[in-house]
């Protein structure tokens, strides 16, 4: 029981950093009123790039660095097509999505010959605490998405900057008026929202699975988006529903596997049943608690100033 | 094979061309895509033939891919890669009777003179991994086996049958008792999957893990790696199709081989030798198609791996070998070993044959009644 | 005068169109030449044999304009549905088994690939009108109810396919829609342009057109105008669902005939419909042009591989740079009114 | 000193519209000075330049003597200039404090919301304008609203004051507090542009005035030179009638629509209408006078059916439509001109889409076909009649400057011909020679016959207008009776909720 248990835990925090890393970003990405919905080209980019760079110069922190950096860069340029050159963003969102995951397939087989996986990297150590006699463990990243959570609740709901973000994403013609810059702000967000999104592609490759395949990512990055329309923009309740989430995923995929052991016979198709569970609860859960969708007003509108 | 009288029209001095069309997904799935372009490559460096490869978006492109391929006439030989292209070819093949066909992992179930399909029989591989599989987790002390595959296919359900016959002839011969856990993913392309199902079965009390989901299954690899340097315990991974031990070669004594590269590389040589039969071959134990990948195998994609600069830092292919022979060593008991050739044995002779399910009710009835006990009713042909 | 207006307009957003084309193909070939291939080469095979056939273009783009009507009408209504894969998926299940169930019991072929059809449509309808009613009634945003849908439904149709529909001898493949039950390609794309046609005419004539663009524009002012935003949004959803669920049928019927067991023939028609809607400038008959020029890239590109031994995914990342540079209109506004004014 | 110099300004939209043809504009520091001009004359453009909100075309500016050139708005703020927009130009979905801090802190990075905080309530005090600083914006009525605009704008010490139009919504009590706040502010050296369209307000309070029209400087003149008349004819190059003759009423006619104790709840679950029993006949104007915000917008948004009352019953013609939606009730013979032309117009539509908002039904054919031909003889109709400038149907509404979204607005509803027409602030921001025309279209239609609940702040036109009065406080009738009976200071106490 227990060790089911701490499977589930750390089944549940496994899925839950990436798709929270990928919610957060897009939450400071999407209050200053500018969508992505290349959250899953970001975390593509970022996962191979930290890989990448980590072989090219011999060090982890310079591989995520450089990760993070491609990622603000990405966020850079969508933000100045959303901004300045009024693009559509949930088109340049669809464009990144299927360049980076082209891009990266090529440049690895230009790189290694390799369809598929780059070479492996050393990746750090996910914390590790005993329980019950066995290891258990908990990723440093899962800690630091927390933490960030938190950390953007509170910038986002008790500070000035929150604020700005917020007039950015519903009035920005107001905004405007009071003296904020909103292109810059949303060029600003956007390259921080990217980052952030970043992470969650670091965390694949650098402590996760310490090397970039082009499995790795596998749709996650849309997880995110649903994550963070769940959590209604709101930094906190992403972290709930992440944790929400993984749990069930956690869930579908342990209680087969339990299940088959339990009743002596072999799961064929009717496994896949079992997968539909997390996609099921959470529409369920969110229709139970959601009272009123707040998403930020001028969500995807180009701010024109004449 | 039954071998054609060889024509004595002599080749014109044009060189042969093949076209490899590749399934959904191409190249890089760690599976019989990628096999299927090392055993072309072989043939092009082998005859000096002319091959050109390429990947359709999706199943519905394969129709009018082949459809346009096949009106061309450019091709000696279009190799079609995957179950996904078999009611493609159906549509197409009656329709150009001077193009050839080999279909690679699946059949049309029809005999056509310009059609070559060439199946394997999955379940003596996966057969042979069981009992080793089986062996290893006594060994370890967990008794408990898995398999972390990818979706209810035919070719996985043909595994199935063999995995768990093996594990279940080796509790037969010794009357052990071991766990066996196998559950779909529902994908080929997940690592996060592939590591999370894996972690579910460790902490669920399996130690040894048969990867039989492409890229997903990578992913098993690395949860197995984690279980080991985590001090969790012992865990092990199996893996399919190419030798994968160079991934990890301390936690992967042996992989299973499905050699789709034969396939490909056998369908040209028929072009080019001019011994071309259309019709159904399966490739088996008995002649190599499949198996467990000796050392020299081992050694050779260690090699491919080494070039690509994806050996762990530090080894040689050379060091690849001698850790798996280690690890063979240390993992699989000499009883364990006998009773593999023992099966071998009997499937190289002919004296059992397995089943092939060709529907998922019949794939259900067997699995199940494996489960419980009933070794033959998974044979077609003789009993243990 | 409002001949010339609209030949103006009509004039502006070609010559905008062609221009980000000619900016997307050139960052594509900027990127091809850094991963060392000739870009005159590919871009000449991708045309060539993409653009050779109309009756394989037409096949090929029926479901993905489908998809891409299916996400831009809701778009006009302010309602962003990404939910197109899972309309089409349960258009296509239900189609396939429709017309197979309808002809195996009466026997009468056009009956049966009408009802799958039809039945189709309705498949899709329902799941659009399960993301609308949830975004209505119960206040859950549309988005993560769609993502969910789509994977959800994804597991049940792979579910309902390897267990209750394969087909007997290829046991990798769903059940085959009967031989006589088939329509040829060029009649799921004539039913899917007269959709386009009917829906573009909709919108643009129609009550129901307005007040989907009003909602979408300004629900406060809707609901002073009296108009019920509640059923405008269920309507519009099962419209957009209908539509999806409709091209998955018709891709069934018309092309593919049979959903095989890894799903890999219907897989990501949605997702490419949002980027063909969006490229399409969410216009209907935009949209079937773009269907046309994407499938047309996408099949070319699969000569570019056997030709020049590129990797496929380089075909992925030369559309998603030519998409990416065709989303930043304003661009071209700004080069055409400094060509404007140079010229003065 | 000159404050402003604004020197041969001229503005072209993008779309092609001239909207100023060089306008140099001055303006003395410590002066209030108004801009005047008909709707469309450029003046919010003028305005918008010398903010940094959009760019001139050509033209020099200078602010303080110093030549600037603003990039937006920030520089202008920088330079102690501060806007005030009749759109307002406040984040709806925050607090007032949080939209103050927001301002304040955009420009001063250092300053904390408890700063922000205590200025804003000396400033309240000082001012007298009554502001619930914790709210959220959007819950506030409109009047109140413009208060915070006003707030915001003081307390970021600006130098240089533009109004736009700050009075159409405000009360004669609020407009006298707002006038006295304006003259104490100059007082200390402030300068104030205001932006008006009420001649007997530009005489009241500003010291010289410059007048716009069709994008050129009129001249400007002292304003104590110039009788209201005289600014008339510069803004219009004609006589117009200030005050409008009432024709007698045929006397009122059959009931169409009696109110019977109604109760509604506004946002937060209080009550926002108390037991309101109304009755308008046919031939009558019936003006709802009151401080915004004390449920006359409920009250209109109840007939229209855009809210339920939990209690009472609402009938049209002797017919009860309470439960009835609100498109059933327009067939019915209701129309309903909101405040706000933000929801009585699809800003991103054409003239001609908006010129059927209300009414689609009755354009709509079989096959749910839009008869657009039949939509644009409306259109046209309006245009001319109203002389809605630009003169063209597929113009983008956003480009009309607000005087003309208002003409359109309204002209789309009275030319529906209802039963009985709600109307709020009819007038507002609509240039004197638009007012005049209004107000004798709304004469005439009760002339007709047709039963007119006229809601507006603004005492002259209920005077001017009405039959009948009626003062709503906190969301109950607090005095009602024919328009002879009151007189301003009557309904003004009345509107405190004194009963007189
Ligand atoms: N963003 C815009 N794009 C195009 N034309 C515009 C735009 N804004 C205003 N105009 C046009 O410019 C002219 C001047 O508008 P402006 O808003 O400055 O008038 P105004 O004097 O403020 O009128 P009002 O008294 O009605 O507020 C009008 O003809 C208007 O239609
Ligand atoms: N969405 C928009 N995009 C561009 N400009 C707009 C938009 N909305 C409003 N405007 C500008 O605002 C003006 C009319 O809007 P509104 O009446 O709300 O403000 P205003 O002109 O400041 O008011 P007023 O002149 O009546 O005091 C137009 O001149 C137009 O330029
Ligand atoms: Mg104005
Ligand atoms: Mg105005």
């Amino acid at each position: 029981m227990i060790d089911f248990i701490t499977a589930l835990v750390e089944n549940t925090l496994f899925s839950a950093t990436v798709i929270l890393f990928g919610a957060l970003g897009a939450i400071v990405n999407e209050k200053s009123g500018v969508v992505n919905i290349g959250v899953e080209g970001v975390f593509i980019v970022s996962a191979f790039s930290t890989v990448y760079f980590t072989l090219a110069t011999g060090s982890l922190l310079a591989g995520a660095v450089a990760a993070l950096l491609i990622s603000g860069l990405i966020g850079l340029l969508h933000g100045l097509l959303a901004a300045y050159l009024r693009s559509d963003q949930v088109i340049a969102g669809v464009g990144l999505n299927m360049v980076a995951y082209g891009l990266t397939i090529v440049l690895m087989a230009i790189t290694w010959g390799d369809y598929s996986q780059t070479p492996q990297i050393g990746k750090i150590q996910s914390l590790q605490f005993n329980i019950a006699g066995k290891p258990f463990i908990i990723p440093v990243f899962s800690i630091l998405a927390f933490i960030i959570g938190v950390a953007e609740w509170f910038i986002l709901e008790k500070t000035r900057y929150g604020l700005i973000l917020k007039a950015c994403g519903d009035e920005p013609r107001a905004a405007e008026a009071m003296g904020v810059n909103v292109f810059r702000v949303r060029v600003l967000a956007t390259v921080i929202g990217s980052i952030l999104m970043g992470l969650g592609g670091v965390y694949l490759s650098a402590e996760w699975f310490g090397n970039y395949t082009r499995a790795t990512t596998a749709g996650r990055g849309f997880i995110a988006l649903a994550n963070e329309a769940f959590s209604n923009w709101n930094p906190a309740m992403a972290v709930a529903g992440a944790l929400l989430f993984g749990f069930f995923e956690a869930l579908s995929i342990s209680v087969p596997i339990e299940l088959q052991s339990l009743l002596g016979r072999q799961f064929t198709a009717e496994t896949y049943l079992f997968k539909m569970m997390p996609y099921l609860a959470t529409i369920l859960v969110i229709t139970l608690v959601m009272k009123k969708i707040q998403m930020p007003r001028a969500l995807g509108k180009p701010y024109i100033k004449e | 094979s039954t071998s054609q009288p060889a024509k004595t029209t002599t080749t014109t001095s044009k060189p042969v061309k093949v076209a490899i069309l590749f399934d959904v997904g191409g190249r890089g799935d760690l599976s019989f895509n990628d096999m299927a372009w090392l055993g072309a490559e072989k043939a092009k460096h082998d005859f000096g033939v002319t091959v050109e490869y390429t990947t359709p978006q999706s199943q519905g492109k394969m129709k009018e891919l082949l459809e346009t391929l096949s009106s061309s006439g450019e091709y000696d030989l279009i190799v079609l890669v995957g179950f996904l292209w078999t009611s493609p070819l159906n549509e197409t093949a009656d329709k150009y009777p001077n193009q050839k066909y080999a279909l690679i992992d699946a059949s049309t179930f029809i005999n056509r003179p310009n059609e070559v399909d060439i199946l394997f029989s999955e379940q003596e591989a996966g057969a042979l991994v069981g009992v080793l599989a089986a062996d290893m987790a006594s060994k370890i002390g967990c008794n408990k086996v898995g398999a972390v595959a990818g979706m209810s296919i035919p070719p996985l359900w043909r595994f199935h049958v063999g995995y768990l016959f093996g594990v279940k002839y080796y509790e037969m011969k010794t009357n052990k008792t071991i766990g066996f856990l196998w559950d779909y993913t529902g994908t080929f392309g997940d690592t996060q999957k592939g590591y999370q199902y894996a972690t579910s079965m460790l902490q669920s009390g399996a130690c040894v893990l048969y990867g039989l989901a492409g890229l997903t299954h990578v992913g098993m690899f690395d949860a197995v790696r984690d279980w080991n340097k985590q001090g969790k315990g012992t865990a092990l991974a199996i893996g399919q199709d190419a030798s994968q031990e160079w991934y990890m070669p301390r936690y992967m004594p042996f992989s299973g081989a499905k050699r789709v590269d034969v396939a490909v590389y056998k369908a040209i040589e028929m072009v080019v030798k001019n011994q071309w039969s259309g019709g159904i071959h399966v490739l088996s134990l008995k002649d190599g198609g499949v198996g467990i990948w000796d050392l020299d195998g081992v050694k050779y994609f260690a090699e491919i791996a080494y070039n690509q600069s994806k050996l762990e830092a530090g080894l040689t292919p050379d060091d690849v070998v001698r850790i798996v022979n280690e690890s063979r060593r240390t993992y699989i008991t000499e009883t364990g070993w006998s009773i593999m050739q023992e099966l071998q044995q009997l499937i190289i002779s002919g004296q059992i044959a397995f089943k092939s399910p060709s529907t998922e009710d019949e794939y259900n009835q067997i699995v199940n009644a494996l489960k419980n006990g009933d070794l033959n009713a998974a044979l077609s042909k003789g009993k243990v | 005068m409002h001949r010339e207006i609209l030949l103006a307009k009509i004039t502006r957003v070609i010559a905008e169109e062609a221009l980000s084309l000619l900016i997307g193909f050139a960052a594509a070939a900027a990127v091809l030449l850094v991963s060392g291939y000739d870009p005159l080469r590919v871009f000449s095979i991708m045309f060539s044999e993409g653009f050779r056939n109309w009756r394989i273009l037409m096949e090929q783009s029926t479901p993905v304009i489908a998809t891409g009507l299916a996400f831009s009408i809701p778009m006009l209504a302010g309602l962003f549905n990404i939910g197109g894969e899972s309309q089409l998926y349960i258009g296509a299940f239900t189609g396939l088994v429709a017309t197979y169930t309808v002809y195996n019991a009466v026997g009468q072929p056009l009956l049966a690939s009408f009802a799958g059809i039809l039945l189709g449509a309705l498949a899709g309808g329902l799941w659009g009108l399960i993301v609308g009613y949830l975004r209505t009634y119960r206040s859950v945003n549309e988005v993560v109810v769609a993502i969910m849908m789509n994977w959800a439904t994804y597991y049940l149709v792979l579910y309902l396919i390897v267990s209750r529909f394969t087909d007997p001898v290829y046991s990798h493949m769903s059940v085959f829609v009967p031989q006589p039950a088939r329509l040829p390609g060029v009649a799921g794309f004539t039913i899917i342009s007269i959709v386009a046609v009917l829906v573009y005419l909709a919108l643009k004539y129609s009550g129901l057109g307005y007040s989907i663009r009003a909602v979408g524009l300004n629900p406060k002012a809707s609901l002073y105008a009296g108009f019920n935003i509640g059923r405008t949004l269920l309507s519009t959803m099962a419209l957009a669902g209908g539509i999806a669920g409709l091209g998955g049928a018709l891709f069934v019927v018309s092309t593919i005939y049979s959903i095989d067991t890894t799903m890999s023939s219907i897989h990501g028609l949605g997702f490419l419909g949002i980027g063909i809607g969006l490229l399409g400038r969410n216009n209907p008959i935009g949209i079937v042009l773009a269907g046309l020029f994407i499938s047309g890239l996408q099949f070319g590109g699969q000569w570019v591989e056997l030709r020049t031994g590129a990797p496929p995914y380089l075909t992925d990342v030369v559309i998603g740079v030519v998409v990416m540079a065709l989303s930043a209109t304003y661009v071209y506004e700004l080069i055409a009114s400094r060509m404007r004014r140079g010229g003065e | 000193m000159k404050a402003v110099e604004m020197l041969g300004i001229r503005k072209i939209y993008p779309d092609g519209v001239v909207a100023l043809r060089g306008v140099d504009f001055e303006v003395e520091e410590g002066e209030i000075h108004g801009l005047l001009g008909e709707n469309g004359a450029g003046k919010t453009t003028l305005m918008r330049i010398l903010y940094g909100e959009i760019h001139a075309t050509d033209g020099e500016i200078k602010v303080f003597g110093r030549r600037v050139r603003f990039r937006s708005p920030r520089d202008a703020i920088r330079h102690g200039i501060a806007m005030i927009y009749q759109h307002f130009s406040l984040v709806p979905t925050m607090s007032v404090l949080d939209n103050l801090y927001l301002s304040m802190s955009a420009v001063n990075p250092g300053v904390s919301r408890d700063d922000t905080e205590e200025r804003a309530e000396k400033l309240i005090a000082e001012t007298g304008l009554r502001i619930p600083l914790g709210k959220t914006v959007e819950e506030l009525p409109v009047g109140v609203q413009q208060r915070v605009e006003i707030l915001k704008a003081l307390i970021r010490d600006a130098r240089i004051l533009i109004l736009d139009e700050p009075t159409s919504v405000l009360t004669p009590l609020e407009v006298e507090e707002l006038f006295t706040s304006l003259r104490r502010l100059r007082d200390k050296g402030i300068t104030i542009i205001l932006i008006t369209h009420k001649l007997r307000e530009a005489k009241a309070i500003t010291d010289r005035v410059t007048v716009l029209r069709r994008g050129s400087k009129v001249g400007t003149v002292k304003t104590s030179e110039a009788s209201e008349q005289q600014l008339a004819r510069m803004m219009v190059a004609r006589d117009v009638e200030l005050v409008i003759e009432k024709p007698p009423s045929r006397g009122p006619g059959r009931e169409v629509l009696r109110i019977e104790d109604i109760w509604v709840k506004g946002g937060e679950g209080v009550d926002a209408l108390r037991g309101v029993s109304l009755v308008v006949r046919e031939g009558e104007i019936l003006g709802i006078a009151g401080v915004q915000g004390n449920g006359q917008t409920e009250l209109c948004e109840t007939i229209a059916g855009l809210r339920k009352p939990y209690k009472g019953r609402i009938l049209l013609d002797s017919r009860d439509v309470t439960w009835l939606d609100t498109k059933e009730r327009y067939r019915l013979g209701i129309a309903y001109i909101p405040e706000s032309r933000k929801i009585g117009l699809i800003h991103d539509m054409s003239v001609l889409e908006n010129s059927i908002l209300t009414s689609i039904d009755e354009y709509t054919g079989r096959l749910g076909i839009v008869n657009w031909k039949k939509a644009k003889e409306k259109a046209v109709e309006v245009i001319k009649e109203y002389g809605v400038q630009p003169p063209n149907p597929d113009t983008p509404v956003k480009f009309l400057s607000g005087g003309n979204q208002q003409k359109l607005m309204v002209g789309r509803e009275i030319a529906r011909k209802p039963r009985i027409l709600v109307v709020a602030e009819p007038t507002q921001g609509v240039d004197v020679a638009s007012t005049e025309f209004i107000r004798k279209r709304l004469l005439e239609l009760r002339n007709q016959g047709i039963g007119i609940l006229l809601v507006s702040t603004d005492l002259d036109e209920i005077f001017q207008l009405s039959d009948r009065v009626a003062v709503m406080y906190e969301g109950r009738i607090m005095g009602e009776g024919r328009v002879e009976e009151f007189t301003p200071e009557k309904i003004g106490l009345l509107m405190g909720g004194v009963n007189a």
